[in-house]
């Protein structure tokens, strides 16, 4: 509850989720050849290079608004595609929540979240069910907002977030695409997984892996 | 020879590089992040005029770079949109404090990648807009729609105003009525070559596709075996009657090849279009028939109606001095 | 879409038309025979500077009439040399008493229908005198040389000579000098898309065709995977070698795509092109890049290189106003 | 011997003419497809369609000059390629015989085809053994000569005039093109009868047919 997220935990996050990009770089580039352009773990895999690159550095900031805002720029440079503006936002706008510091508690990491999701939408103008990221990405945050409302512990937070983003790539399969080039397909985008809602739902399980871990040191 | 372009990244660079060894009076090149802009420089306080675009449409867009056109262009990768990045590169170049003016091709990847950079301006306190170019009828839904010809009219448009003093308010609103004034289809003579999937498959003798995208998208197949004007029959219409044009419009015309498509085939398309636009009492006031907008070497035009007035045309009418257009 | 182009007698007719319609500045189109001619008239005296060619290699020669380069083209059926019929009355038309200057690529077919022509003319009282496009360092016994982008080239000092009061002795001599200064030679990278034929086949991902025609005559096939600066060590020494061009030389170098090429390629090729030259101590002083003498939809290129000298300089930069150059 | 030629025979000579290359078209071109670019027949029928059209005219001259120059210029802008411009000269040359009026007798027409011949040499700088219609018509020309100076009969010497073009049109199999398209392949022509011999073999194949039986009316 009263758990501190600092830089060097975010990092470590970080470069969990790039590993499992990297490990899904060809999972991801199966799932858009079904339905968009069949670059998304080529993309993905890119920007993740980068961001490896980019998070081992040694000179380091400490501060979480300048951290997240140079991770987002790695993935603005990196990942290319759709893909590089949506992720590149969300990490651009979860920085400027104004209560990060050199650390935030549960409640500031969600609200961290929450500013990346809104930006994320303002961007890309995408709605739940219109078969995209935001269909994991939105579930999860709001399944943490749910989770602090009723004061639950660092790990029954990030579960429920790592649950509903799994539910909502799930639900990906069994909608039509409304957004992106598996738009186009109209109702032949019915049935396949979308390949951004997948590289997205990675985030949470990263999350839920790294933070909880963190948390039990 | 696929294998000259199949690694795109040095290809691009080595390419880009070539443009600027044949027009090293009009373009200069800059390299990681990569952008192309003009080498006469603006007057303080004129709007800068930059496009982005996948690469493998040229001319469009480094071959519009140059006075009276584009401040700079952003080549993307092949048929990818080029990343903020490079956009904020060209941005923290060519900008005069007369703020940034992007014409923006309607697909998803070109749009949020401007959108980022455009806040990412902002942030920085210089001010930027776009265009958003979407003449393509083929696609019913108007918010769809792609962007075509009209992309390289809206450069010359946008940049000419920029040249000739007008705010950035002012310019983004006549490239909007420039845009606005625009309708486009694509037909398609066979596939289109990728790098990455070699040669593309040919279509029937007889058959063509109809609304076709730049970047592969494929149209609808159509077998025409009464030629040309039976071609243009099933574009004029549609064309016409959005806008809608009517009896006594002038209009800018023009007719791009796609790249593969030989001059002698342009216009016998050509042709066709003039003899549909005569029947419809619609005059060519301007035009331009050429590769203009193109789709690596696929077989194909584009053709796109532009409906002046004085402003527009006297915009048109302006000196560009550029590698692919110069009057 | 082949069908389109598959009667080429009222194909090439049409597209004629639609050319025209166009250029209606620039251009005229008599039919029956077939020519096209330049609508500024030119001064009574001039020197009228006519090139007949077959279809298929556009903008070559239609797309050089105009004020200060040709005042006639003659289009033949599809590669296949226009007949006298139509290169008389293009005499017929454009005679200013000042003789008529023919340029003509070195294949047997246009020298022949030339030839004929010029006797026809000479029994009506006209001066008439051609000279032979012969550029293509690929074939070894120079009789035999093919006419290649030197065509062009040709066709822009004549004109320019012309329009600058030369006599008609003055022009056979200069353009004979220009013609003497290029040397070309034609890289194919895949294989010609006659209307007849069908498709092209496509060549191996990393061969080219090195020497080939711009009839779809073949070329020596070449393994290239070390990409375009292999291209250029193949095709640069024998052009340099066979002036030959030195060290301090200045030249206009001409870059042609054959019409199936995107740009992309061609100025990835233009960029091994100046870098062959820098390190040959050659400085380009004038160049064009583009699609100038094609080849149907064909991929490939042809790289040619003239000589400058102050007088060939001043005539290139002449002013020309033509559909395909103007300046 | 002393045999009077006038334009209604060289009407029906070239009506005959027409009529043979029309039949062979087929063979003529692929003649050419073997060792040029296919279009011999094509050519040649194209020009034997004009000039059949062209000979069928109410208007007719009596004047043989005239006669062989309208000839030449319906073949000139009828058949095309190299051989339009050839055979065009061919006959723009042999109008100029300065014996030619409103008949020929055999030696005047012999001089008609030297003039013919000489012409077709000077346009297309071919010398026999290039593998050209040369070939054929200079022997037959050379054959005819010969037969006048022993002073023989009509029939003999354009007998002659068509066994020496059937050789000269054989022996085009044996050799190696040097002028034409044929000379690009070089040895590889070799082998292959020319196409342009071939359609002029039957000038003096038609000759011997239309001139010996007019004579023998
Ligand atoms: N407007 C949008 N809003 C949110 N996500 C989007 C939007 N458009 C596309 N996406 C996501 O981007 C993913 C595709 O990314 P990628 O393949 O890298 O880019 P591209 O489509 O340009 O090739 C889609 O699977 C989808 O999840
Ligand atoms: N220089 C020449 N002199 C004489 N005959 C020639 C010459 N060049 C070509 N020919 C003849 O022309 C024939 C080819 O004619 P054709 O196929 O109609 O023209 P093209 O070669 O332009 O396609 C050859 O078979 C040859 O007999
Ligand atoms: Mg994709
Ligand atoms: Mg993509
Ligand atoms: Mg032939
Ligand atoms: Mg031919």
């Amino acid at each position: 509850m009263g758990q501190e997220i600092t830089v060097t935990q975010l990092r470590r996050w970080l470069l969990a989720y790039a590993a499992r990009i990297i490990e899904n770089e060809d999972h991801l580039t199966e799932l858009d050849t079904a339905i968009g352009d069949a670059d998304h773990g080529v993309n993905m895999r890119r920007g993740m290079g980068k961001l490896q690159e980019r998070l081992q550095d040694e000179e380091q900031t400490e501060d979480i608004g300048s951290f997240l805002r140079s991770v987002a720029m790695t993935l603005i440079s990196g990942v290319g595609g759709a893909a590089g503006p949506l992720y590149g936002t969300f990490f651009l706008r979860a920085a400027t929540s104004p209560t990060n510091g050199s650390s935030v508690d549960l409640a500031q990491l969600t609200q961290m979240f929450r500013f990346g999701l809104d930006g994320l939408q303002q961007r890309g103008k995408a709605q739940t069910d219109d078969k995209t990221m935001i269909d994991t990405i939105q579930p999860a945050v709001e399944a943490m907002e749910a989770a602090l409302a009723t004061q639950q512990s660092t790990a029954v937070v990030l579960a429920a977030a790592r649950q509903a983003a799994h539910l909502g790539m799930k639900h990906t399969i069994e909608i039509e695409a409304r957004k992106g080039r598996a738009s186009y397909l109209g109702p032949h985008s019915i049935g396949h997984q979308d390949p951004g809602a997948t590289s997205a739902y990675f985030l949470f399980e990263t999350a839920a892996e790294v933070f909880t871990k963190t948390g039990a040191d | 020879m696929q294998s000259l372009m199949n690694k795109p990244g040095s290809a691009i660079t080595q390419s880009l590089r070539g443009m600027a060894l044949c027009h090293p009076d009009t373009i200069k090149v800059h390299f990681d992040p990569d952008f192309v802009e003009r080498t006469v420089t603006a007057r303080s306080g004129k709007v800068a005029v930059i496009s982005g675009s996948g690469s493998g449409h040229e001319p469009l867009p480094t071959g519009y770079v140059g006075l009276g056109m584009l401040d700079a262009a952003c080549p993307g990768p092949i048929f990818t949109s080029p990343s903020p990045i490079q956009l904020l590169a060209a941005v923290h170049s060519v900008d005069h404090g007369g703020g940034v003016l992007f014409v923006v091709k309607n697909y998803a990847g070109g749009v949020l990648n401007t959108e980022l950079t455009i806040e990412l301006a902002l942030q920085e306190g210089i001010d930027a807009r776009f265009v958003l170019v979407n003449d393509d009828v083929s696609i019913a839904n108007v918010a769809n729609r792609r962007g075509l010809g009209a992309a390289a009219l809206a450069c010359k448009i946008a940049g000419a105003a920029a040249e000739s003093g007008y705010t950035l308010d002012e310019a983004v609103k006549v490239t909007r009525r420039a845009v606005a004034a625009c309708r486009s289809m694509g037909v398609g003579t066979n596939v289109n070559t990728l790098p990455r999937n070699g040669p593309g498959a040919i279509l029937a003798d007889d058959s063509i596709e109809l609304g076709v995208g730049i970047h592969g998208e494929p149209g609808e197949v159509r077998s025409v075996s009464k030629g040309m004007s039976e071609i243009v029959g099933l574009i004029g219409q549609p064309i016409l009657k959005d806008l809608p044009f009517a009896a006594g419009d002038r209009v800018l015309l023009l007719i791009s090849g796609m790249g593969g498509t030989p001059p002698l085939e342009l216009y016998l398309f050509s042709e066709a279009i003039h003899d549909m636009l005569v029947a419809n009492r619609i005059r060519v006031e301007r035009q331009l028939v050429g590769n203009y907008l193109t789709s690596l070497g696929r077989g194909g035009y584009t053709v796109t109606l532009m409906r002046l007035d004085n402003e527009l045309q006297d915009l048109w009418d302006a000196p560009v001095h550029t590698p692919a257009l110069h009057w």
